[in-house]
């Protein structure tokens, strides 16, 4: 296999997708002309023409109830806002609109869309542009939401999130796009469940999205002298926690690493399933490292501290397993 | 007789029969059947019928939380529409939905909506579809007066203007936005006027008269199905409160029976002037509406586990009850 | 002192607030002339003129907006949304704009704003009126949140709401307005704390708004073979939980009672923190009893059945501290 | 000389300042000292000018992201903007912000904004403020052609004018949005016709000359501050691409060089005709702006643990970093 980027894969899905079924439709700010405002609709409109490939005004409600309307009249629309911090701009076609339509019609008018949006911190793009709100999706009934953290999960889970009868948020990482791997013949996990990336039996690290990267270079640090399972949770809502707590069981110990804000976020409902799931079990308790509780600062040095990285996650897992303090603890 | 051939005499029992059901609407919340409190009654906006005479079977419409009789000149069945509004498993949305989220797939209905403006762009989509499918189809969206005030329906009209869409946005202004009266809630009143800015055909029709807004509405409606998005301005009265439990204190007396006065049905009979025929629908419909509140207040309430299905697709797993989480945390436990 | 309802003590702690300070203002959908949907603002624009009772168009996002450039510029705006179900359409205002700017501008500008509103179930107003959405606010740093469940604090809460120096977002009950009591001299807990409505030495359970009502009734259906210590939260963001920790290290057990879907609830983050905080005093995992996993059905009986009321809170309390398993769980 | 009484010859030289701060911003990034490349410059929109020149201290106003000239015009100092931009603690907000979330309470200047369309509703607010005060300060609200399709722009129009409040939305139409030119993005491309249906008054002015911006302005400006609320769209092109990584590849060569050929420096250097004047001027900013860039990037970066200063007021407790947390909970573990 040849190697590709984060970016191509989530290319690839989409034109495979897109050369499957015609009733796929891209639209979205620059999805068209200027190939996405991180490249990853780049020569899709060539391919398939404006009528599949829509560029929009800046109306992210609006792009939103859109992509709503065309699913319920049968396309299948992949509707992009280009920053996930603009999600307060949508929470209601979203929350209100494409997750409940088929509850509150009882059963009647399904949302089969994608809304595709990148989040995180790395480009000192400031407080509006770096943000991570998966945990609103994730308290958000009615919504599915996969957040791909390699190269084969950005082909495969994206691909998966067009297949749902449901409404799909889809959150890339700006940080990843250039992440090279391949893509594997098949999914790492099927759609839905976590993919342990790597086995380990002292303590069980669960995170996504770009931490699982921080995470693994923790992980790969910390052997052999401390044994780290890591957990790529992958589909955040519905969770399905199944491994996750089979794994916690073995090793006793669990940390939860996210980019975050941490009060109110996924680490935190992870840390009470944990708890509620598996007590006996536990050596210590689940613990969450994630963002601070600050709006992120634009200054270079300021956004890398304000969130985890392989350091502290080592530190941290460390402690946990072996009670050695780091020393901003001791 | 040959009351079906007959447009204006069909329109005539249409809007009776919203009427007619819209009163037992309220009688269904006076008998403690209904759902809650939140029923929003459309009498005085029954010409919206003269617009609705203009959708063929395949074209789909969202409506807002006074939707009743609109669903109703589309094809709804009384029946479902009122278990639904009761809340019970027999309704369109298996008491799931209620008054203000009632739909039909099947009859084009792609929702009701109790987000004022919420509805609107999923007309822009279905516009989209058409275009795509060349299914020949247009969507409309109605709204009130209220909704002109959400940036939403800008973005709409704009998408639709911009990309050419078989869409018509309807606004049944009645004049009010709960307590607020539409002088106190738009800088200016000109509506049509908004539409046209953004590039839409647009007009304003007399909503006491279903047969002028059937005729005024005709040239926006066919601009539509070839592909020229439109406005369409219904100028109503709500002749009564905004839900069941008010009273309408912030108007005057006279100002509502001047508004009452504005009645669709008192000028439909006038201008058709057929009193049999005329008392003649207005007993079939009465005879219908009774059938259709009898058995919806028969229906039976929906099954307490039904609240866990159609969250997501049947095909998928359903949320695990709070219980079953509970039960299983004990077990481990114990 | 006389007993009053939950609404006019809110009226009360607004009219208190106009008279004292002339540049506090109300805005919002039927505020003035419709004295509010809940009657909550009934007689203001009489007392205080439509400069100051401000009734606005149909225009969440507009609104909010308004009142932080109000704010902003040294007025004090007690904005309302007219249900908490509409967050979704100011969220990018609330979270983007309110909650960000002190932080943003570097100190400059803060956003002295109350966003008033109103959630929660009991009037079959179905799945986009009957929300609990209050772990959105609580996952967004620079907000503060408060949540009052009884007159006193409807009164207090509110006043302290409107001295705050940065956006308070205050979500009100639609089934409180016309609880009775009285509006205590000073309120039960400074401004940011918990109260603990109920000592109790087997269990701590730790709710707000009108959960604490089921609570209560819980808690002495419990007394005396289980004595349950009850804690109002009232201020989710920051949420000061010192009050909370030390429950739980006494108690040993803790229950988190919501009205919210559970997924990613308030509920959650408090499980998470008192596992991490109270690990070793805990004889069993903190457990949370929330709001289904679902839309709010319309249909009464379906509506009752998806949220946590007083008989199931005791069952579950009761197996916490004495493990005599519910009819469910047996 | 006189220069400073010669309004004119001040006006050229603000947008001289304007043009020469923007190029050291564009340095700054090539240096590798700004914080990242969100950088939007707004050079070929210095005729703004002509419009904040009828604005007074104690205004107010929001911008959108490329708004650095905007706040130069009402009295930044340059040496503050870059160290914002780079994200140094000497910055206007202390290295927190940056290009795009600059702001200066003392001048007005409420905020920029990287969300679009996010601070055009905050001049109603401060519209609010300055009727309820009487202070006859106006607000005003400068943003791109893409916030056009943005729904708040309309609930902020339509408040205005329902409530006449002393507040001008000004649209500088660049004619492009990112790489979306504003045929593209509109349904229809009258946008001052769409205010006027709100009820503002309205005026579209050529971006080319800051003179004619600055007359034809006066009017909508002046209604303003008598309560009668405006609408202003600047015409004007983007001379370069959206940020600084994008080359415009949308565009022809064509297109860009008409663009850039209505220049209003150049314009202005014609019409001032005063070759030695406007040197004198140039050498001034120049040096003006080099001392200013200097000055930035000597400034340090904030010390890290600012971060946790002014997520609330300083009189109420910063949020608990997360290693306090953390050891706290290892304490009690240990
Ligand atoms: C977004 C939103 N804001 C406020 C409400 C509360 N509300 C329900 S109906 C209504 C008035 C709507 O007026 P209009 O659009 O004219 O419709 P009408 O009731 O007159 O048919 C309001 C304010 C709501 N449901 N949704
Ligand atoms: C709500 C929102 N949507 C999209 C973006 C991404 N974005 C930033 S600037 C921009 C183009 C804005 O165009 P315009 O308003 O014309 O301003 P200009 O850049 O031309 O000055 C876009 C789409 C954003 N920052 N905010
Ligand atoms: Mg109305
Ligand atoms: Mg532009």
């Amino acid at each position: 296999m040849t190697k590709t980027t984060y970016r191509d894969a989530l290319r690839k899905a989409l034109l495979d997708a897109m050369a499957e079924d015609e009733n796929v439709i891209l639209m979205g700010e620059e999805v068209g002309l200027y190939g996405g405002a991180y490249g990853v609709t780049k020569g899709l409109l060539d391919h398939f023409g404006a009528n599949r490939v829509i560029d929009t005004p800046i109306s992210e409600p609006g792009i939103v109830g859109a992509a709503i309307g065309a699913a319920m009249t049968g396309l299948r629309p992949v509707a992009e806002i280009m920053y996930v911090d603009f999600a307060g701009m949508v929470m209601d076609q979203l929350a209100n609109q494409a997750a409940k339509s088929r509850y509150m019609f009882g059963g009647q008018i399904g949302v089969p869309m994608v809304l595709r949006t990148q989040g995180g911190t790395g480009r000192s793009a400031a407080a509006q542009h770096s943000q991570s709100l998966e945990a609103w999706m994730m308290h958000t009934p009615g919504l599915r939401l996969a957040m791909p953290a390699t190269v084969s999960d950005a082909y495969h889970l994206l691909r998966d999130a067009m297949r749902q009868p449901d409404p799909v948020v889809f959150i890339e990482h700006k940080g990843l796009y250039t992440l090279k791997g391949e893509i594997s013949p098949d999914p790492d996990a099927p759609w839905g469940q976590p993919a342990i990336r790597r086995d380990g039996r002292d303590l069980t690290i669960a995170t996504y999205s770009r931490m699982l990267h921080e995470t693994l270079t923790a992980a790969a640090a910390l052997a052999p002298e401390v044994e780290v399972e890591v957990i790529d949770l992958r589909c955040l809502n519905p969770l399905d926690d199944t491994v996750l707590m089979e794994s916690v069981r073995r090793t006793g110990r669990c940390l939860i690493v996210t980019e975050a804000v941490t009060t109110g976020s996924v680490a935190s409902e992870i840390a009470a399933r944990v708890t509620e799931q598996c007590f006996d079990w536990l050596e210590e308790p689940p613990l969450r490292l994630g963002g601070e509780d600050i709006p992120i600062p634009v200054s270079p040095a300021l956004e890398r501290a304000s969130i985890p990285d392989a350091m502290l996650i080592e530190e941290v897992a460390r402690w946990l397993v072996t009670r050695e303090a780091p020393s901003w603890a001791a | 007789m040959t009351l079906a051939n007959d447009a204006p005499l069909s329109r005539y029992r249409t809007m009776r029969r919203i009427r007619t059901f819209e009163e037992r609407v309220g009688e269904l919340f006076l008998k403690g059947e209904s759902a809650g409190s939140m029923l929003h009654l459309s009498i005085g906006e029954e010409a919206v019928v003269g617009l609705t005479d203009h959708m063929k079977t395949g074209d789909t419409f969202t409506t807002h939380h006074r939707g009743h009789g609109i669903f109703l000149a589309r094809g709804a069945d009384p029946m479902r529409m009122l278990a639904e509004i009761a809340g019970r498993e027999a309704g369109y949305c298996r008491g799931k939905g209620g008054s203000m989220h009632i739909a039909d797939r099947g009859l084009g209905h792609l929702g009701a909506n109790a987000i004022v403006g919420g509805g609107i762009p999923h007309i822009v989509g279905a516009g989209i579809t058409a275009r795509n499918t060349a299914n020949q189809a247009i969507s409309v969206a109605f709204f009130g007066d209220g909704a002109m005030s959400q940036g939403i329906l800008y973005e709409a009209m704009n998408m639709a203007a911009l990309w050419k869409l078989p869409v018509v946005f309807c606004c049944i202004n009645n004049q009010y936005g709960m307590g607020t009266r539409v002088d106190r809630s738009a800088g200016k009143q000109a509506f049509p006027a908004r539409a046209e800015a953004f590039g839409l055909n647009a007009v304003r029709a007399d909503g006491a008269d279903v047969e002028t807004v059937h005729n005024d509405t005709q040239a926006v409606m066919e601009g539509a199905r070839d592909g020229h998005p439109g406005f369409v301005e219904i100028d109503a009265y709500r002749f009564h409160g905004h839900a069941r439990m008010d009273k309408s204190p912030y108007r005057t007396p006279e100002e509502e029976a001047a508004g009452r006065d504005r009645d669709p049905l008192i000028m439909a009979r006038t201008t058709l002037d057929d009193e049999a025929a005329l008392n003649t629908i207005d007993a079939e419909v009465t005879e219908e509406m009774d059938a259709a509140m009898a058995g919806a207040i028969a229906a039976p309430v929906p099954a307490t586990d039904t609240m866990f299905q159609d969250v997501y697709d049947p095909t998928t797993p359903a949320p695990q009850p709070q219980r079953a989480r509970l039960a299983s945390v004990l077990e481990e436990l114990n």
